[in-house]
């Protein structure tokens, strides 16, 4: 799940885990009620600071998808199928903003990446 | 000496007198005692030249009296006086009465330049003392050359040196322990388990018997005399029985002590021991004890120390080896303090270790 | 912290402290051997003295000999790492000298109670002649100081760096250059004679190794 | 809470061409804290000044708010150290290695220890001198960790280590600090690696502190702008303005620290067309930085 953290994005390491979080609730790839991995496991499994993770944890309960229980872990909360929607929708809005971004710094034209997109994709046509 | 030069014109005569013809012998008499005459002259001059010598070297100089002590000395910074100061009440108590005629016989000490590259003028008497000795070796010095007339030779010999004081009591008493306990003599070993009859024969006062083996009754004994004084033995045609001897045969061996001269055969214990006796002797004697030694020279020297006591030999003995064994040296040991000396030296060492560069080093 | 301390250092130190041992307590036994016999000859105790004088050299040196290598063997550790772990112990600097010195003198023990052990047993099963008398306690309490301060002054010394050995090396030429041109200019300076005179006699350092070492003595 | 190494003014000397010279470093308690600098810039030296086992000619160094090197002894029994080179008895085995530490630290954990040792796979007879290298950085790592200290002070813990090793060294560092809230102080000159887990920034070169910023910032801050034509250098930027090149065709490329996104008016203020601002990681923003601080001197 949290592999391919790049730690030279300028994308925090908080958001980058938060990141994932999100989409494998989003995904429903993580059930409600599952227990998420202890800050102590998270930090040296991923050799990040615990701080961070503690940061991506609270970024995740201040949305509302997991729940931190004093002494017990980091539980996914039960989320509503239209935020999950809501979710997946933002993520694919910010690939589609980061995919924007690179073709922008390799000078690729707003017209030949929808191109692309289609063939892709395979739907529509030019 | 000056005596010397006025013998040399007497020889030559003697020597011409064998030219003569044998038949006028009242002649010669006459001759010889005008000879004689002459020689006695002569030395009446010499002996007038030696006097006048030493009142020169010695004119206008100081006398220092201690008790019957005097020394005559030119002005030097010697320390004579305190070195008289000690050295007196050791020859008082050694000669006793007999240290008085020390008022007629003074020490004669010139100092000199302690420098050897200074060019001395020669001198013919006296005793020559460079001026920068201190207070112990100038009472060593008047202890070991107190000018009372020598002892009779009986004495002499069989003490192996002249009669003097103890210099340094204690040191001699403690050798003489040593001597006792390693002197490769039965005698000596018998003097030393508390045989009084082993002291008399290691210390050469018995009177019958042969020395040889009293003294050295078996065979290793005799081979470790002889080897102790192979020196001797190392030449001419003793030098193959030296080693045969050296081969361990006893034969040879006895054959070599018997071919010494009589009185040559080493005693098992040396001049200390037999001095030490003397002294007890003296001591136990009183002030008169050394008259008595002196003055007794015909007598055996067993009995003349008994005189001397005046008790028997044995008991002399008795006495002489209880002082010996009371005199056992001190083992090379560590001194009182050492052993905190040490520990301290330890501490300051490892002291020494913490002041470390390698400490906040490089 | 003494037993770790102590551990270290008998790893490092355990060959010559072994061999130190076996050399202490052979040494006074083989130091009477063949002299002290059981007959009464008048020839033993003179025979008896001399080859006891003549081993007799032999304890200063093996006492010098322990005390230099095994303070060697004390410092080495920490100068193969250069002192740093030595330094990054939460213990004052006197605590760990104190620690490694009295780790090396503890296993100093090993051949100070051998050479004890060996003295009691040669005295012991020697026939001492009547006049002489064995002295196992006086020289193994002197063995004791002996190994002790060479210990120490070597352990001082290897305590330091190179350059603090340096330093006394230059102080004893120093030392030496001064009495050559004293010699070469016919001053009259003994300082080499002095200075043996000072250090070699009570109250001087090395006092202790001295004189003569005698198992047996009058 | 005060800082737990606190340098003030710390000068130092060694040789002709050596010195730091009024250094100011200030690591917060809890903070990992990246030291970063090229090779012979003073890094080791600093720690061993931290660490006491060198004597600072001026200033004041403060370790867990105890002086240095006054009560450098004191202080140690607290702190965690992983010297540049392995320095432990050769002939000591691991385990005797970890009794010999651990008589010294009234802290030591022998369970943890154990638990170290089982994960780092080393074994308990092997002698210290016969370990490989990277046996030997993981036990160094070990006696640092299993003392359990409040400050873990690591000069290069993972330097030529393979990488499965420094994962394990690295992993059970930060296993540590997130069961207890120590303060890591780790000097490399692996950029990439401090790049995942520090949260402070200190750069150091040729003696001197040329930076110490949280990473966030340091990280945020520094950018690339491409900037049209060749303006006038503006007065009184809100940012740092570290140095300005010529870009390959048109414009200049800028090389600004601090900076944060609404800057941006600034240029449409200035009337200066910026066309991109370049976001640079830690390695590149350390070059960077390096580079201009170098440039005008040499």
């Amino acid at each position: 799940m949290f592999e391919h953290l790049n730690p030279r994005s300028p994308i925090p390491l908080y958001e980058q885990i938060a990141n994932r979080v999100r989409l494998a609730i989003a995904s429903g790839e993580l059930r409600p009620a599952t227990a998420l991995p202890s800050v102590r496991q998270l930090a040296t499994e991923l050799r990040v600071n615990p701080a961070t993770v503690v940061q991506a944890y609270r970024d995740l309960e201040s949305e509302g998808f997991v729940e931190m229980r004093q002494g017990a872990g980091t539980f996914v909360r039960e989320v509503a199928p239209q935020a999950r929607a809501r979710e997946r929708a933002r993520q694919a809005g910010a690939l589609v903003r980061e995919m924007l971004a690179q073709a922008g710094r390799l000078g690729v034209s707003r017209q030949e990446l929808q191109t692309a997109v289609a063939e892709e994709i395979g739907v529509g046509a030019p | 000496m000056s005596r010397t030069r006025w013998l040399l014109p007497f020889l030559a005569c003697t020597r011409a007198l064998y030219g003569q013809d044998q038949s006028d012998l009242p002649r010669l008499k006459a001759r010889a005692d005008s000879l004689a005459r002459e020689w006695r002259r002569a030395n009446a001059v010499a002996n007038a030249i030696d006097s006048l010598e030493r009142t020169r070297a010695l004119a206008g100089r100081d006398t220092i009296r201690v008790g019957a002590l005097t020394i005559v000395t030119n002005p030097s910074p010697l320390p004579l006086r305190e070195a008289a100061g000690r050295a007196w009440p050791v020859i008082d108590s050694v000669y006793g009465d007999d240290a008085r005629q020390l008022a007629h016989r003074p020490y004669a000490i010139v100092a000199v330049d302690p420098d050897t590259t200074v060019e001395r003028p020669p001198r013919h008497s006296g005793i020559e003392v460079p001026w920068d000795q201190g207070v112990a070796s100038l009472t060593q010095l008047l202890l070991s050359s107190v000018p009372v007339a020598p002892a009779d030779t009986a004495l002499q010999s069989w003490l192996g040196g002249p009669l003097r004081p103890l210099a340094d009591p204690d040191a001699q008493w403690a050798r003489v322990y040593i001597e006792l306990v390693t002197a490769p003599s039965h005698a000596s070993r018998r003097c030393l388990i508390g045989d009084i009859g082993g002291c008399r024969d290691a210390l050469d006062l018995a009177e019958h018997g042969d020395a040889l083996l009293r003294w050295y009754p078996s065979p290793p004994e005799r081979q470790a005399v002889v080897l102790k004084s192979s020196a001797y033995f190392d030449r001419g045609a003793q030098l193959a029985t030296l080693q045969t001897c050296a081969h361990g045969s006893d034969s040879a061996c006895t054959r070599l002590l018997r071919s010494l001269p009589p009185g040559g055969l080493p005693r098992p214990l040396t001049y200390d021991a037999r001095a030490t006796l003397i002294h007890v002797a003296l001591q136990r004697g009183g002030r008169a004890a050394y008259h008595r030694l002196v003055t007794s020279a015909g007598l055996s020297i067993a009995d003349r120390l008994a005189l001397t006591g005046p008790v028997t030999v044995d008991s002399l003995l008795s006495l002489w080896r209880a002082r010996i064994l009371a005199a056992r040296p001190a083992p090379g040991a560590l001194p009182p303090l050492g052993i905190w000396i040490a520990l301290g030296w330890a501490a300051l060492f490892a002291a020494c270790g913490l002041w470390s560069s390698r400490w906040r080093g490089n | 912290m003494f037993r770790v301390m102590l551990y270290n250092q008998w790893k490092w130190s355990r060959l010559i402290v072994l061999l130190g041992s076996v050399a202490g307590f052979a040494l006074p036994i083989v130091s009477v051997q063949g002299a002290a016999r059981a007959d009464a000859s008048p020839l033993v105790p003179a025979e008896l003295l001399r080859t006891v004088q003549s081993w007799g050299v032999l304890y200063p040196v093996l006492a010098a000999t322990l005390g230099l290598l095994v303070a060697i063997a004390t410092w080495t550790p920490d100068h193969r790492g250069r002192h740093v772990h030595a330094l990054l112990l939460p213990v004052p600097r006197w605590r760990y000298v104190l620690l490694r010195f009295g780790a090396g003198a503890t296993l100093l023990a090993a051949p100070i109670l051998a050479v004890t052990a060996g003295a009691l047993l040669a005295t012991w099963s020697a026939t001492i002649p009547a006049g002489l008398q064995g002295y196992p306690a006086t020289l193994a309490v002197r063995f004791a100081l002996a190994v002790l301060v060479a210990f120490s002054v070597f352990f001082a010394v290897a305590a330091g760096t190179a350059r603090t050995a340096g330093i006394i090396l230059a102080l004893i030429g120093a030392v030496i250059v001064v009495q050559i041109i004293a010699h070469v200019a016919s001053v009259d300076l003994d300082l080499l004679g002095k200075l043996q005179i000072v250090i070699l006699n009570w109250p001087g350092p090395l006092a202790i190794f001295a004189g003569r070492w005698m198992l047996i003595d009058v | 809470m005060t800082n737990a190494i606190e340098i003030q003014r710390l000068c130092y000397r060694a040789g002709r061409t050596f010195e730091i010279k009024d250094l100011d470093l200030h690591v917060p308690p809890g903070a990992i804290y990246g030291f970063l600098g090229p090779n012979g810039c003073g890094k080791t030296t600093t720690i061993r000044l931290m660490l006491g086992l060198l004597r600072p000619l001026a200033g004041g160094i403060t370790l867990l708010g105890e002086a240095v090197p006054r009560d450098v002894a004191r202080v140690l029994a607290r702190v965690g150290c992983v010297p540049e080179q392995p320095h432990l008895d050769p002939l000591l085995t691991v385990r005797e290695t970890l009794g010999f530490h651990a008589a010294f630290f009234p802290t030591w954990d022998w369970p943890w220890a154990e638990r170290l040792r089982a994960k780092f796979e080393l074994r308990d007879d092997q002698p210290f001198g016969r370990l490989s290298k990277g046996q030997k950085g993981k036990l160094m790592m070990l006696l640092a960790l299993a003392q359990r200290p409040e400050l873990l002070v690591l000069d290069e813990p993972t330097d030529g280590l393979d990488p499965v090793v420094r994962r394990d060294v690295l992993s059970a560092l930060l296993e540590y600090v997130s069961q207890r809230q120590a303060t890591v102080f780790i000097s490399s000159h692996l950029v990439h690696e401090l790049e995942r887990f520090c949260d402070w920034i200190g750069v150091m070169d040729d003696g001197r502190l040329i930076i110490e910023l949280p990473m966030e910032r340091f990280k945020n801050g520094i950018k690339r702008l491409r900037v049209g034509g060749t303006p006038a250098t503006p007065d009184n930027p809100p940012f740092v303005l570290l140095a300005r090149e010529p870009a390959n065709g048109t414009g200049e490329t800028w090389l600004v620290r601090e900076w944060e996104p609404q800057m941006a008016a600034f240029f449409d203020a200035c009337g200066v067309p910026l066309h991109q601002v370049i976001d640079l990681d830690l390695e590149e923003g350390f070059v960077e930085l390096l580079r201009t601080f170098r440039g005008p001197r040499a």
